[in-house]
C-alpha cells in the first residue's frame, strides 16, 4: 500500500452561492447526470429483448404448418414506404434537435409535430398489415413463423407507439412548463436516442424479417 | 480516466445529419432494390448483402444520429453497447447452434433448415428418423 | 441432543453400507459402468484441489486468530504474491484442463446416440411417454407393454423414444444415462444390461399431477426368460391399434402393467408424427410441406390439420377436458383446398400425402 | 383399471364482471390453507391494531413507503426477503414432511395437486423473491455508501422498482387463498406450462408475478449500473472500488443482460396461453425446446446474478476481520469479470440430456468447467486474505469460514454434473437438487447471514446479539448437512426429485434424516429472529459507534446509523480501502458544512405497483374490464407524475452540523 500524501477532503462541492437555483441543477450538484448513461443501458436491454425476438424467429420463422410463408404474405413495397417514413421522422427528429440546441422551442414543437406525423403513418400502415394479416386468417394463431413475426414486428410498433404518446407529452410540457429547462432537455435528449433506436431495430426488422425472407 | 465535458454539440450538426441521411437512405434503397428488382444473383450472396447493408446501416445510425462515439460518458456508452452485442451475438448464435443441433437430433426430419430460408426442393432428403 | 445425533449419524452409515441400492455407484451394464467410472475420476481429481482448500479454510483462520500469542507473523499490508497468484489460477487451470480433455472424449464415446459396439444383435425398443405411462414397443417381435421393460441381458438395446403430450425423461439409473421424450419429436438412446436384474425405471423430469407413479420395472433376464415373457405378452395381450392407442393415450394415474399381442405397422411413427388419429397430417410430412415453403395461402384454412394440443387438454387433478372443436368435421369441408395445396408441391410429396395414407397406413 | 381421478378443476366459465373467478376457486375446503388464512389474517389484524394505536401510520407512509432513500429501500427489500423467506421455508418443510412419510404406498398428507403447488411456489419464491430481494436490498443498502455517494443515480426509480417486486411477491401469495399456483417446477416448461396441460389461473399467477416484479429487477439493475459509474466520490476510480461495489456492477451488468430475456421468452409463454400463438406448442410449427433454450439463457446468468455479490460480500468480511487488505484485489476483479462474463455461454449443461448433440455437449460442459478457475481463484484469495493476518472470529466470520467449507463443496458437485456423461445419471436426480442448495444455502444464504450481521450494526447502531446468532449459524450450518447430504446420497441411487410419493421403503431413512435437517435449519431460523428481537430489547447495551468493526471501507465512515445524507461532506478518494488510510490520517470532517441537496420522497411508486397488481390479478382471472381500467391508470398516472417538477429539497447546513456534533458526543 502507497503512502498517503494528499488531502482527504478536497474542496467542497455541494450547492453554495446565490446564483444556485434547485430547478437548474442536478440533484448531485458535482456530478454531470447520471440520465444519459441510464438510459442507454436501458436501450442496451432493450436491445436485448428484441435480440431473443430475432432468435426465435430465427428457429420458429419455418414452422409455416402447412400455411402461408413470406413470400406469399410480404410486399416489399409496402414495407419501403413504411421504412421510408421511419427513416424521415428520424430525420425530421434531428432537425427538431438541432433547434433545441439553438434554443428555439418552438422550432423544436413543429419538427416535433412533423416527426409525429411521419410515426402515425408509420404505425397506420403497421396496423393495416396487420388487419389485413388476421382478417385472410394469417393471425398470429396460425403457425409459430407467424406468432414470431407478429411478436416481433408488433413489439417494435408498441414501441413506436410509446413513443409517440411520450413525445406528445414531452410537447404538451415544452410548451406549458417551463421550455427547455434542465428537467425538459434532459427529456427531450432521451426521447431522441428512443427515437433513433426504434429506427435502428427496425433496419434489423426490414432487412432480417422481411427481405431476406423474399428472396 | 479523464473528464468530458460535454459541448452542447452532442446532438450534431446539420451537415453530420443529412450525412447520416444520404448513407442511411442509400443503404435502405439498395437491399429494397435488390429485392425488388432481383438481379438473379445466388442466393447465399443476395442474403450476405442484405445482411452486410443492414448492419452497416446500423452503424451508420449509432455515428450519425445516436452519435456514439469513444469519447461520450468516458467510453461507458461504447463499453455497454460493445457488451450488449457480445450478449446479442452469445444469444443469436447460440440459439440458433443449440436449437439447429437439437432440430437434427430431434426432428422427425434429419436435415432440419433453422434460420434461413427453405432451400430448393431437397427431393428425398431424408424423412423420418429411420436409420 | 448429542445422542440423537448419533443415532441419526449410525442410521446413515447403515444405510450407506447397505451399497447395492446405489444404482449409480453399482450399475448394471456398462454405459452405467462407465459413466460411474467418470463420477468418481472427476471427483478424484477435483478433490487434488479440494481438500487442500478445506484444510487452509479451517486451518488458517485458527492459526492465525487475532488473540493467538506470538504475532510476529502478522502481516496487515501482504495482500499480493506473484508466485501465490500463479499457483492459484495455474492449479486449478490444469485440473481443468486434464478434466476437460477427458470430458471431451467420454462425451463422444457415451454420446446416447452413440450405438455401443457390442458383437450381439441389438434389440430395437420404442417407448413412448403417455399420461402417465409407459409405452414400449418391440417392432422385432410385434409386441407391446406397458410400465414394463424387459431386456434380454447382453444385447444392446436400441430406444427410439417420444412423448403423447408433455416433456418426459426416460430414466433406468442402474443402466446409465437418461434422455429426454418430447412430443413430434424423436430422441435415441443406446443402453446395455450387463446382469439379471429388476431394475427400477422412471421418468425423471416432473410431467404433472401422475408424475410420481410414471414408474416401471426393467426386467433384465436370460435370453430364454425373454422370449418366455414375449410370448407371455403375445399370449395375454390385446392388439395395440391406431384406435386402441388413443384409448391407451387418454391420462390414468398408476396404469397397472398390461400387454399387447400385436401392434399396428409403424405406429410408433405416428404417434411421433403426432398423426395417429384419423385427419392429421404428420410431423414429417408438416416439415415437408413447411421446407417447401410452406402451404400458400390456400394452406390457411388446412388448421385443423395440423392442430393437436388442445383435444388433449387436462385439468390440474388430470382429467381429459372436453374439446372445444371437432376437427374431423372441418376436414371432410377442406379436402379440396388440402389436395390444391398438396398439388402445388413436388410430386414425391404429393405420393406421400395421398388422401388414402393420411387415413390409412 | 387405472386409479380413478378423483377430483377435478372447477369448471371454466366466465362472466363480464368476475372473469373466471368464482367460489369453486376458494379453497375452503382445504384446512392448510384456511388454518394460513386464519393466521396472516389475525397477525395482519394484531399488526394493523398496533399500528394505529401507537400512531405509526403516518411515520410508516412518510419514512417508508414513499421514501427515495436507498438505504430504507435497501431495508425494506430485506423485511420483503425475510417475510418470503418464512413463506417459501414453510414450502420445504412441507415437502420434507411429505417425502419422509409417502413411502411404500402411503400418500403422506399432500396430494400431488397440492404437493405440485408447493415445489413449484418453494422454487420461485426462494429465487425471485428471496434471493432476489436480498441481493438486491444489501446492494441497495452498501453499494452507495461504499462508492461515497448520497444516493442511488435514479432514487425514485428505486422506489418504484421495490415496490414492483412487491407487487409480484403479493400476487403469488394472493395465490395461496384465491384459486392455485402453477404446478410445473420453477421454471414452467412448456408444454406442460401451456395453455392446454395447466389449466386454470395458477401458470398465470407464475406469469404475470414474475413479470411485474422482473419489470422492477431490471430497473433496479440499469439504475445501479448507473450509479456506479456516475456517482462515485470525487477522485474514485473503478481500481479503487470496493470488491462488493465491483461485483454489484457485474451482477448488475448481468441483470441488465439477462432479465430482458426472461421477459421476452414470458411474454411468448404468455401469449401462447391468452391468444393462442404456438410458440412452444407441440404442434402448428411450435418448439419447447426454444423455450428450455431461452429460459436457461436467463437462468444460468441469473444463478450468477445471485452469487456474485455474496461473493463481494465475503470479500468485505474476510478482509475486515483479518486484518489485511482483501488478496489479490486485481485477481479478484478480473475473475469476477471472467464470471461475468462466462456465465452467459454455459446455459446449455441445463439441459444435457435432452438429446443435443456430442460436440455440444461437450463444449458447453468444458465452458462450464473453465468457471470453475475464476471461482476456484476467488476462494484461494478469500484463504490467502486470512493467511498471516490477524483473524477475528466475530459471527460475519464464522458465516465466512461456513461458506467456503460449504461452497466448495458445492462447486465440486457441481464440476460433476458439468461432466455430460455424469450429468446424464445425475440429472434432475435428488444428487442436483443437493447440489443447487449446496451452493445457494451455502452461497447465498450464508451470505445473507453474514452481510446482515456485518452490516446491521450500520445500519441500526447497534450490534446484533451475539449468542443466539452463533447458535443460529450452527443450527444453520449442521442443519444445512444432514437436510442435503442424505439427498446427494439419494441422488446416487437415481432418486428424482419433485416426487410426492415413492414405492421403495429403503429410501425413506434419508428422507427422514432429510426432514431432520430441514428441522435445524428452522432452528436456526428461528434463533435468528430471536436474535434480531433480543438485540432491539437490548439495543442500549448493544450500542456501538460508527466503525465497530475496525473496518476499511467508506460504507463505514458514516454514522450508524447512517444520516440521510450519507456523508457530510464529500470525501476524496485517493485509492483502495480509503476508510483505513483516513483512519491511519486521523481522518475529520472539515466541520464546514453546506446545505444539501436532495431528493423528495413520492407516493408514486406505490401507487404505480398497486395498479400493477391490480392489472396482473385482472389479467389472470380474465377481467377483461379492470384489466383496461387499471392499464390504462398505470400510463395515465405515470404520465402524470413526469408533470411534477418540485422532487428535491435542502438539509440545511446547521442541520448536518447538529447531526455531526450529536455524533461527536456519543
Amino acid at each position: 500500500m502507497t503512502m498517503i500524501d494528499t488531502p482527504i477532503t478536497g474542496p467542497i462541492k455541494g450547492p453554495e452561492g446565490p446564483e444556485h437555483h434547485p430547478d437548474h441543477h442536478e440533484h448531485h450538484a458535482h456530478h454531470a447526470s447520471p440520465t444519459p448513461i441510464g438510459f442507454w443501458i436501458y436501450l442496451m436491454s432493450d436491445c436485448i429483448i428484441f435480440g431473443t425476438l430475432f432468435a426465435t424467429y430465427a428457429v420458429l420463422g419455418n414452422g409455416f404448418a402447412g400455411g402461408p410463408g413470406p413470400k406469399d404474405l410480404f410486399e416489399p413495397g409496402f414495407v419501403f414506404i413504411e421504412t421510408a417514413f421511419l427513416l424521415f421522422s428520424s430525420i425530421t427528429f434531428g432537425m427538431g434537435m438541432l433547434r433545441a440546441d439553438k434554443g428555439d422551442v418552438s422550432g423544436l414543437l413543429r419538427w416535433l409535430g412533423i416527426t409525429a406525423v411521419f410515426g402515425l403513418l408509420f404505425i397506420g400502415m403497421e396496423l393495416y398489415e396487420f388487419r389485413h394479416l388476421i382478417h385472410i386468417g394469417a393471425g398470429p394463431d396460425r403457425s409459430a413463423f407467424l406468432s414470431s413475426f407478429f411478436l416481433l414486428v408488433g413489439t417494435h410498433g408498441l414501441h413506436v407507439t410509446f413513443g409517440l404518446v411520450w413525445m406528445a407529452t414531452l410537447a404538451a410540457q415544452l410548451k406549458w412548463k417551463g421550455g427547455l429547462n434542465e428537467a425538459n432537455s434532459r427529456r427531450l435528449g432521451t426521447l431522441s436516442m428512443f427515437w433513433h433506436f426504434l429506427d435502428l431495430i427496425w433496419i434489423g426488422v426490414f432487412s432480417f424479417v422481411y427481405l431476406v425472407r423474399l428472396i | 480516466m479523464s473528464d468530458h465535458s460535454h459541448s452542447s454539440g452532442s446532438h450534431g450538426t446539420f451537415g453530420s445529419l443529412m450525412t447520416g441521411f444520404g448513407l442511411a437512405g442509400v443503404l435502405t434503397l439498395i437491399p429494397f432494390g435488390l429485392v425488388m428488382f432481383d438481379p438473379g444473383w445466388s442466393r447465399n450472396l443476395m442474403i450476405g448483402l442484405i445482411m452486410g447493408l443492414g448492419g452497416l446501416q446500423v452503424l451508420v445510425h449509432l455515428v450519425y444520429f445516436l452519435h456514439l462515439n469513444s469519447s461520450s460518458e468516458e467510453g461507458w456508452t461504447l463499453s455497454a453497447t460493445i457488451f450488449a452485442i457480445v450478449i446479442l451475438v452469445i444469444v443469436l448464435a447460440g440459439s440458433l447452434w443449440v436449437m439447429h443441433n437439437m432440430n437434427v437430433n430431434m426432428m422427425p426430419m434429419t436435415d432440419g433448415n433453422m434460420g434461413g430460408v427453405p432451400d430448393l426442393p431437397a427431393a428425398g432428403s431424408g424423412h423420418g428418423g429411420h436409420e | 441432543m448429542k445422542t440423537l445425533l448419533q443415532t441419526v449419524l449410525l442410521a446413515v452409515a447403515a444405510a450407506a453400507l447397505s451399497g447395492c441400492q446405489f444404482d449409480v455407484l453399482h450399475p448394471a451394464g456398462w454405459v452405467g459402468a462407465q459413466q460411474r467410472d467418470l463420477l468418481v475420476i472427476s471427483t478424484l481429481l477435483m478433490l487434488i484441489v479440494i481438500i487442500p482448500v478445506l484444510f487452509m479454510a479451517v486451518y488458517f483462520p485458527l492459526k492465525y486468530r487475532a488473540d493467538r500469542e506470538d504475532k510476529s507473523d502478522y502481516e496487515p499490508e501482504f495482500a499480493h504474491s506473484n508466485k501465490l497468484e500463479a499457483i492459484v489460477w495455474g492449479g486449478p487451470i490444469v485440473i481443468i484442463l486434464v478434466l476437460g480433455w477427458l470430458t471431451w472424449v467420454y462425451t463422444h464415446k457415451l454420446d446416447p446416440y452413440r450405438p455401443l459396439d457390442v458383437a450381439a444383435e441389438p434389440i430395437e425398443v420404442e417407448a413412448v411417454s403417455l399420461d402417465w405411462k409407459w409405452l414400449f414397443i418391440y417392432p422385432q417381435y410385434g409386441i407391446a407393454s406397458v410400465n414394463e421393460l424387459a431386456i434380454p441381458e447382453g444385447r444392446p438395446v436400441n430406444f427410439r423414444l417420444t412423448s403423447s403430450t408433455v416433456m418426459n425423461t426416460f430414466s433406468v439409473p442402474a443402466l446409465g444415462g437418461m434422455i429426454y421424450s418430447m412430443a413430434g419429436m424423436e430422441t435415441k438412446l443406446h443402453l446395455i444390461a450387463d446382469e439379471t436384474g429388476t431394475f427400477a425405471g422412471r421418468s425423471a423430469h416432473y410431467s404433472g399431477p401422475g408424475f410420481s407413479w410414471m414408474t416401471f420395472d426393467t426386467l433384465s433376464m436370460e435370453e430364454g426368460d425373454f422370449d418366455a415373457w414375449v410370448e407371455k405378452a403375445r399370449a395375454d395381450g390385446a392388439e395395440l391399434t391406431r384406435a386402441s392407442y388413443l384409448e391407451l393415450e387418454k391420462p390414468t394415474i398408476a396404469e397397472p402393467v398390461h400387454f399387447y399381442a400385436s401392434v399396428t405397422d409403424g405406429l410408433f411413427d405416428r404417434i411421433r408424427g403426432m398423426c395417429v388419429e384419423e385427419g392429421q397430417i404428420c410431423m414429417d410430412q408438416m416439415m415437408m410441406i413447411d421446407e417447401q415453403g410452406g402451404g400458400g395461402l390456400d394452406g390457411i384454412a388446412l388448421e385443423p390439420l395440423f392442430e393437436y394440443d388442445e383435444k388433449r387438454a387436462v385439468d390440474g387433478f388430470g382429467n381429459l377436458l372436453p374439446s372445444s372443436e371437432e376437427s374431423a368435421q372441418n376436414f371432410s369441408d377442406i379436402d379440396d383446398a388440402y389436395l390444391l395445396a398438396m398439388l402445388k408441391s413436388d410430386p414425391d410429396l404429393l405420393c406421400r400425402t395421398t388422401p388414402e395414407q393420411t387415413n390409412g397406413y | 383399471m387405472a386409479t380413478e381421478l378423483a377430483h377435478t378443476s372447477p369448471p371454466e366459465t366466465w362472466s363480464p364482471i368476475f372473469g373466471r373467478l368464482t367460489w369453486d376457486w376458494i379453497p375452503y375446503h382445504e384446512p392448510i390453507l384456511v388454518g394460513t388464512f386464519a393466521a396472516i389474517a389475525l397477525g395482519g389484524l394484531a399488526v394493523l391494531i398496533l399500528m394505529t394505536k401507537f400512531r405509526l401510520w403516518g411515520p410508516f407512509w412518510h419514512d417508508w413507503v414513499t421514501t427515495i432513500d436507498h438505504k430504507k429501500i435497501g431495508i425494506m427489500y430485506m423485511a420483503l426477503g425475510f417475510i418470503m423467506f418464512v413463506r417459501g421455508f414453510a414450502d420445504a418443510i412441507m415437502m420434507r414432511a411429505q417425502q419422509a412419510m409417502a413411502a411404500g404406498g402411503a400418500e403422506g398428507y399432500l396430494p400431488p395437486h397440492h404437493f405440485d403447488q408447493v415445489f413449484t411456489a418453494h422454487g420461485v419464491i426462494m429465487i425471485f423473491f428471496v434471493a432476489m430481494a436480498f441481493i438486491t436490498g444489501i446492494m441497495n443498502y452498501v453499494m452507495p455508501l461504499q462508492i461515497g455517494a448520497r444516493d442511488v443515480a435514479f432514487p425514485f426509480l428505486n422506489n418504484f422498482s421495490f415496490w414492483m417486486t412487491v407487487a409480484g411477491a403479493i400476487l403469488v401469495n394472493l395465490s395461496l387463498f384465491i384459486g392455485e399456483f402453477a404446478r410445473v417446477g420453477w421454471l414452467a416448461f412448456p408444454p406442460l406450462s401451456g395453455a392446454s396441460f395447466s389449466t386454470g389461473p395458477g401458470m398465470d399467477y407464475y406469469l404475470w408475478s414474475l413479470q411485474i416484479a422482473g419489470i422492477g429487477t431490471t430497473l433496479s439493475g440499469i439504475n445501479m449500473v448507473a450509479t456506479i459509474l456516475k456517482m462515485r466520490a470525487p477522485g474514485m476510480r473503478l481500481f479503487d472500488m470496493p470488491i462488493f461495489a465491483w461485483t454489484t456492477l457485474c451482477t448488475n451488468f448481468l441483470i441488465v443482460a439477462a432479465f430482458p430475456v426472461l421477459t421476452a421468452t414470458l411474454t411468448m409463454l404468455t401469449l401462447d396461453r391468452y391468444i393462442g400463438t404456438h410458440f412452444f406448442t407441440n404442434d402448428m410449427g411450435g418448439n419447447a425446446m426454444m423455450y428450455v433454450n431461452l429460459i436457461w439463457i436467463w437462468g444460468h446468468p441469473e444463478v450468477y446474478i445471485l452469487i456474485l455479490p455474496i461473493f463481494g460480500v465475503f470479500s468485505e468480511i474476510v478482509a475486515t476481520f483479518s486484518g489485511k487488505p482483501i488478496f489479490g484485489y486485481k485477481t479478484m476483479v478480473w475473475a469476477t469479470a471472467c464470471i461475468m462474463v462466462l456465465s452467459f455461454v454455459v446455459w446449455l449443461h441445463h439441459f444435457f440430456t435432452m438429446g443435443s448433440g456430442a460436440s455440444v455437449n461437450a463444449f458447453f460442459g468444458i465452458t462450464t468447467m473453465i468457471i470453475a478457475v475464476p471461482t476456484g481463484v476467488k476462494v484461494f484469495n478469500w484463504i490467502f486474505t486470512m493467511y498471516k493476518g490477524s483473524v477475528r472470529m466475530e459471527t460475519p466470520m464464522l458465516w465466512t469460514i461456513g461458506f467456503i467449507v460449504t461452497f466448495t463443496i458445492g462447486g465440486m458437485t457441481g464440476v460433476l454434473l458439468a461432466v455430460p456423461p455424469v450429468d446424464f445419471q445425475l440429472h434432475n436426480t435428488l444428487f442436483l437438487i443437493a447440489h443447487f442448495h449446496n451452493v445457494i444455502i451455502g452461497g447465498v444464504v450464508f451470505g445473507v447471514y453474514a452481510a446482515v450481521s456485518y452490516w446491521w450494526p450500520k445500519a441500526f447502531g447497534f450490534k446484533l446479539d451475539d449468542t443466539w446468532m452463533r447458535r443460529s449459524f450452527w443450527l444453520w450450518f449442521v442443519g444445512f448437512y444432514f437436510a442435503f447430504m442424505p439427498l446427494y446420497a439419494l441422488g446416487l441411487m437415481g432418486v428424482t426429485r419433485r416426487m410426492n410419493a415413492y414405492m421403495d421403503t429403503a429410501w425413506q431413512i434419508y428422507f427422514i434424516v432429510a426432514a431432520f435437517g430441514a428441522v435445524l435449519i428452522l432452528g436456526g431460523i428461528a434463533c435468528g429472529f430471536i436474535g434480531g428481537f433480543v438485540s432491539v430489547v437490548n439495543r442500549k447495551k448493544l450500542a456501538c459507534g460508527p466503525d465497530p468493526w475496525n473496518a476499511r471501507t467508506l460504507d463505514w465512515a458514516t454514522q450508524s446509523p447512517v444520516a440521510p445524507y450519507n456523508f457530510p461532506e464529500d470525501v476524496q478518494v485517493t485509492g483502495r480501502d480509503m476508510f483505513w488510510k483516513m483512519k491511519e490520517q486521523g481522518f475529520k470532517w472539515s466541520g464546514h458544512f453546506h446545505d444539501i441537496h436532495m431528493p423528495k420522497g413520492t407516493s408514486s411508486g406505490i401507487v404505480l405497483a398497486a395498479m400493477a397488481t391490480v392489472f396482473g390479478f385482472a389479467m389472470i382471472w380474465y377481467m377483461w374490464w379492470l384489466a383496461i381500467i387499471s392499464f390504462i391508470g398505470c400510463v395515465a398516472y405515470g404520465i402524470a407524475h413526469t408533470f411534477n417538477y418540485d422532487r428535491d429539497f435542502y438539509i440545511p447546513a446547521k442541520d448536518v452540523e447538529a447531526n455531526e456534533a450529536k455524533d461527536a458526543l456519543a
